[in-house]
């Protein structure tokens, strides 16, 4: 074998389990492991959890997590429920893909210092880059066996992804600086590395609804800026968006914040080039 | 929280928070709802179902887990049906006289989230639930606020059908029961109209603070009526100019408007708490 | 007392094989008897004979085999008729903001009670309170009164619309002496000049002897019945009242 | 379902489900959370306050709003001292006997909710506490269970000392006074121990659950039990039995572990209300 | 009875200068007068005079002016002494599973009553329940009881530990005939034999002449005081009682 690999639990004994904790990494180690028989990886959440910022772990996630021989984590606070139970499983490798990501930071009201980071840092291709090494590099040293196959796929994945990066940068040249307003943030690091000018972010994951005086406000600056679209995620439930959208009469976007989604290698391209299609249609 | 004050007092004028259509639509909302809740919140208090609401609320998990596995469309169609279902069997179980109101409502309370939790488990869809837990009276829109008002209509005609039956109940069931009273048919209604507005508005005032629109306005006319007709009038009262202070006092704090509104009622009631007939 | 065009539809109420079974043991055993319009039967019996029950039963509260059925002067059988009650105890919410006025005016209108009321009402109101020399309570709530102040309040509710059938579950305890004595006036003058039946549960053997037309001793069954002489005469009454506490079986 | 039914019976051997040690983890803190629960729960049944757990598991929103404002960085403070304090409030304002108990819990639990949304709508932190919406009894480590089992024998040795006192008051609270029984001390000391056993508590079973915990087991002994001593075995026996049960059944039939064992409570109180003394 | 041990520590109840107030209105205005041990003490009163309100005032329920303190034989004030209360109401949770048993134990014993009891205490609670005639009940749960039961329930509770001032409210309203007789016998013995202090409202006059060393007129104030034929002969007394309730002043 070429991989170092747990004695107990129920998989299948001659392979080494990946657990990966949501959709974005899945797909990563997807195309990292692609054609390494030996490894096997499993995606903890079902594919339509979502962010995981309200999840909480069920049985079965505790069972493939005992049995695992490597997690995955998106990092950047993401997975802040698996904290303690970490803690009670020392003996599973973790990677924390997130190592080296530019964070964006926003302030959680109250007093300053208490910043969160924007976990959604998969929605840069950058990021996503330094992700898929980070993760690569987690499974060489799980599995030394099967370095020179890593790493092909690495180089292979990570060109993809780069060429990802050029198509919407060079695209997006053509609004660089357009005003946007975004409901959820997992579009903050999108926004940047398409170079919009995020005015204002309406709903911070950390709490309801804005209050109606933000609303006033928000409503006003849209208005004052011209601002075209607001961008929000499929099945949003809030209810600001559509509260600005009677307000301004601007439309609402709908993006995919690529948390859920078919078990296509390239999935991840697809879904990042179908909401680069989507702002164009209204920034154009 | 001092700065958001002072902005209050200068730099806007009173009339400046109406200026934007979502405020007017949630004033008129406001003015609909209240007293709404204000006259169910009444008898909701005296027949010693102050939770009854609550465990409507938290029932909306289920009805929502439900919707999602029959694969209904319409929210508000589960939400009613189970709302519905749960009100007639707290009703029906209540009256064997096995345990006190209170028990039992939170047995059915306890009962029904619990299988929402499961169904949801396999099902996802807790985000749905967790956008009702706080509602948001801002999205209201205009049809709905009509809706409303038949709905207020309606309630207002069947109370001053029910309104004697339903006192002579509250005060000794068996005692309504011979004065010719259909005590179970009275009680019936009564949680039915209590379910559908409920499950009706939970949308705009979410299931945590829901509760606390029905039973605080009551509770707090309860320390300073004397009669029946004080304790409606009051509640009424005090249901609307909180519901309207709070709104308005939402938009200038920056705060959530439902919660400054439960929060004014409970200020109201503390108020009303002191100065009780002691 | 004004006659409220009441008149006396009813004649009779059949008690017929009345049995009533709780947690397992039988609280009430094959009871048969008739209360007539125009009487007052006296129900007597040691402390658990099943006199509330009883009531209970007839008033339809409670689940029971056989049957009990109001009958009118023609032989027909009534399905509803107006029933005056006063139970032993009011369970009631001490903290209800439930003035006594808007306790007697439930009872006796449809118009709902937070409305202002025609001037008929409010005589209706007064005049039941001075029945029970309660005028001064109108205004109180339910909750501040005194033990025997709610139960005249009881009474009063109890007496209008006048009842065709009136049920008293110990209706004078807790009342003072010169409250009772006027309650009782009251009571006779509905018997004699009504036509009301009357069922009455009491502890006080004097006041059965004086006032009841006939009288039921019960203890699970009928043990005896007829008029008070015969009864308080009887070997079962004797038994029940004069050798400690009438015999359980569990 | 059906397929993890057939899983359950076919596939896995019965012993199977404590291989896991967070399975193992999780059955100790059942064996120890559920009669703990139990033994609470006669009481909380007997006082009307089925919804006093509820109320404080509400509470524990602001709690941790507060916590936040305040700068606390240990949640588990701020959540017992804030319950603790709505607790005796709650006690004191009862005893004033200006509404039902139940109308004074309701009140502060909206007070305490709608005050929690307006400080938390500055504040943000919405995530810890939909974080404890739904508790987790697997992530339970083992110091946290000893910790419980000290709470446990803590509430047994107290229990013992004050149960006849706690009876006689749940019966009648001037009947008890009048016997010697110092009534507000007694009745501080019993809420003061539910509110900490339920914020204890509250991370591993989740504000939506917590209160079934409490109230269903009681509940449903109330059914059968005939005397008080059966109310307290049987109550801690049904918790003990559905905690086990509920337990591993979620482990088969892969749903969430508290509202499984919720679930199994509900079904167990139903068949006790079905087979109750009647 | 078997003697206790219990002795008589107490002498007497001074109740000096209590008023009550409630919503504005005076329930009780200076009221002074003593309780001693070994004698029954009636109050008496139209409805709404008061007396249950003072016996709650002497139980430290209600809040009070003036100073209502305990005196032991040698003139000390004691803080604590034991007390028996039969209130004119008991409300509870009649779906409790709370047992006679349950119920008497409690009063008695700091063993919770969820262990096993020994023998002792077993006696204890059957000795109790045969002084009124309930022995049959021991396993009924209190919602169970009809409403003489629970008052002899209540009564037999009183009784034990042998209490030192014992304070009764109608404590046989409801209870059938045999039962109050024997009832009266039993607190003629506690008072001859223990020197219990007893203060007791009943509106049976009859009873109040037969058993009360001293009687209470009451009516927001003391109207009259002293033996029963005193009282009985008073002005007062026949205002009150044979006029229409006695005076308002709301
Ligand atoms: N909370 C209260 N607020 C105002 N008045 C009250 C309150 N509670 C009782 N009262 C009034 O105080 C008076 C005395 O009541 P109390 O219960 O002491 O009378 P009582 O002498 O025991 O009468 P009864 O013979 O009917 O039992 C009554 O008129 C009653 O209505
Ligand atoms: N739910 C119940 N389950 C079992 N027994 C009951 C129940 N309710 C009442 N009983 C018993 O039924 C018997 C009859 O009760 P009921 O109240 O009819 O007596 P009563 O004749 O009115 O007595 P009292 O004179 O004391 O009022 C009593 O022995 C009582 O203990
Ligand atoms: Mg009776
Ligand atoms: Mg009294
Ligand atoms: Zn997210």
């Amino acid at each position: 074998t070429f991989c170092y690999r747990k004695e107990d639990g129920e998989k299948e004994p001659d392979k080494v389990l990946v657990v990966t904790t949501f959709y974005p990494v899945y797909i990563f180690t997807l195309n990292l492991t692609w054609g390494i028989k030996e490894i096997e990886v499993s995606n903890m959440t079902q594919q339509n959890a979502g962010c995981l910022h309200d999840y909480r772990l069920l049985t079965r996630d505790m069972k493939l997590l005992s049995d695992a021989d490597m997690l995955v984590l998106c990092g950047a606070g993401m997975e802040s429920f698996l904290e303690e139970i970490l803690r009670q499983l020392p003996a599973l490798r973790t990677v924390d893909s997130s190592v080296g990501v530019r964070l964006l930071y926003e302030s959680g009201g109250v007093s300053s210092h208490m910043q969160t980071a924007n976990s959604h840092i998969w929605m840069s291709v950058k990021n996503a880059i330094i992700q898929v090494d980070n993760i690569c590099a987690a499974l060489k040293s799980l599995c030394p066996g099967y370095t020179d196959e890593l790493e092909k796929n690495r180089t292979e994945y990570t060109l993809r992804l780069q060429n990802l990066y050029e198509e919407i940068t060079a695209f997006s040249k053509e609004f660089t600086g357009a005003p946007i307003v975004s409901v959820h943030n997992a579009f903050g690091y999108m926004a940047k590395e398409l170079s919009f000018d995020a005015v204002a972010q309406i709903e911070s994951e950390s709490f309801g609804e804005p209050s109606a005086r933000k609303l006033g406000e928000l409503s006003k600056l849209i208005k004052k800026l011209g601002v075209k679209a607001l961008f929000v995620h499929p099945g949003y439930t809030g209810s600001a968006a559509e509260i600005l959208s009677e307000e301004t009469g601007i439309p609402l976007l709908i993006l995919n914040p690529i948390t859920g989604g078919d078990a296509q290698l390239t999935s991840y391209e697809d879904l990042m080039r179908k909401n680069v299609r989507t702002i164009a249609e209204i920034y154009k | 929280m001092i700065n958001a004050l002072l902005n209050l007092i200068s730099e806007s004028s009173p009339y400046d928070w109406l200026s934007y259509g979502f405020m007017r639509n949630a004033l008129l909302a406001t003015l609909i709802i209240t007293p709404l809740f204000g006259i169910l919140g009444t008898m909701a208090v005296n027949n010693n179902m102050a939770f009854f609401s609550d465990a409507l609320g938290h029932s909306a998990l289920t009805g929502i887990a439900l919707g999602v596995l029959l694969g209904i469309d319409n929210e508000i169609i589960s939400l009613v049906a189970f709302g519905v279902i749960i009100a007639l069997t707290v009703t029906r179980v209540k009256n064997t006289k096995t345990a006190s109101t209170d028990t039992v409502i939170s047995v059915f309370s306890s009962a029904s989230i619990a299988l929402g939790l499961v169904i949801l488990s396999y099902g996802g869809g807790f985000a749905k639930y967790s956008a009702y837990l706080i509602g948001d009276i801002l999205s209201i829109s205009e049809a709905e606020i009509l809706t409303l008002f038949f709905v207020l209509l309606a309630v207002m005609v069947i109370w001053a059908l029910l309104y004697n039956k339903l006192l002579l109940l509250s005060v000794n069931r068996e005692l309504a029961a011979s004065r010719g009273v259909k005590v179970s048919l009275v009680e019936n209604i009564f949680v039915l109209i209590v379910a559908t507005v409920v499950m009706l508005s939970i949308k705009w005032i979410g299931i945590l603070l829901i509760n606390s629109l029905l039973i605080l306005p009551a509770a707090a006319a309860r320390n300073i009526a004397r009669s029946s007709r004080q304790h409606l009038v009051f509640s009424v009262l005090i249901a609307l100019f909180c519901g309207v202070f709070g709104l308005m006092s939402s938009f200038y704090l920056d705060t959530a408007a439902g919660a400054t509104i439960v929060l004014a009622l409970a200020v109201v009631f503390f108020i009303c708490y002191l100065f009780r007939k002691k | 007392m004004k006659n409220n065009g009441n008149g006396c539809g009813l004649c009779e109420i059949k008690v017929n094989n009345v049995s009533v079974k709780r947690g397992g043991k039988t609280l009430l055993n094959s009871i048969s008897f008739e209360l007539h319009c125009g009487e007052l039967t006296a129900l007597i019996g040691v402390n658990g004979a099943g006199k509330t029950t009883l009531l209970k039963a007839i008033l339809g509260e409670i689940k029971h085999d056989g049957s009990i059925t109001f009958c009118s002067h023609d032989g027909r059988s009534l399905d509803k008729i107006t029933i005056g009650y006063v139970p032993q105890f009011l369970d009631f919410d001490r903290f209800a903001p439930v003035s006594v006025r808007d306790f007697l005016l439930s009872g006796r209108t449809r118009l709902p009670v937070y409305m202002f009321h025609p001037k008929k009402h409010k005589f209706s109101v007064e005049e039941s309170l001075r029945l029970v020399s309660c005028e001064k309570l109108i205004n109180r709530t339910l909750g501040e009164l005194s033990g025997g102040e709610i139960q005249r309040i009881m009474l009063a509710g109890a007496l209008f619309p006048m009842p065709e059938l009136l049920i008293l579950d110990e209706p004078v305890s807790g009342v003072d002496y010169s409250g009772s004595e006027s309650f009782y006036e009251v009571i006779s003058d509905l018997k004699n000049n009504y036509h009301t039946a009357i069922a009455m549960v009491s502890h006080d053997l004097g006041i059965v002897k004086r006032y009841a037309d006939k009288v039921l001793l019960l203890n699970k069954k009928v043990l005896c019945m007829g008029n008070a002489n015969e009864v308080f005469a009887s070997k079962e009454f004797q038994e029940s009242f004069f050798s400690g506490l009438g015999e359980e079986n569990d």
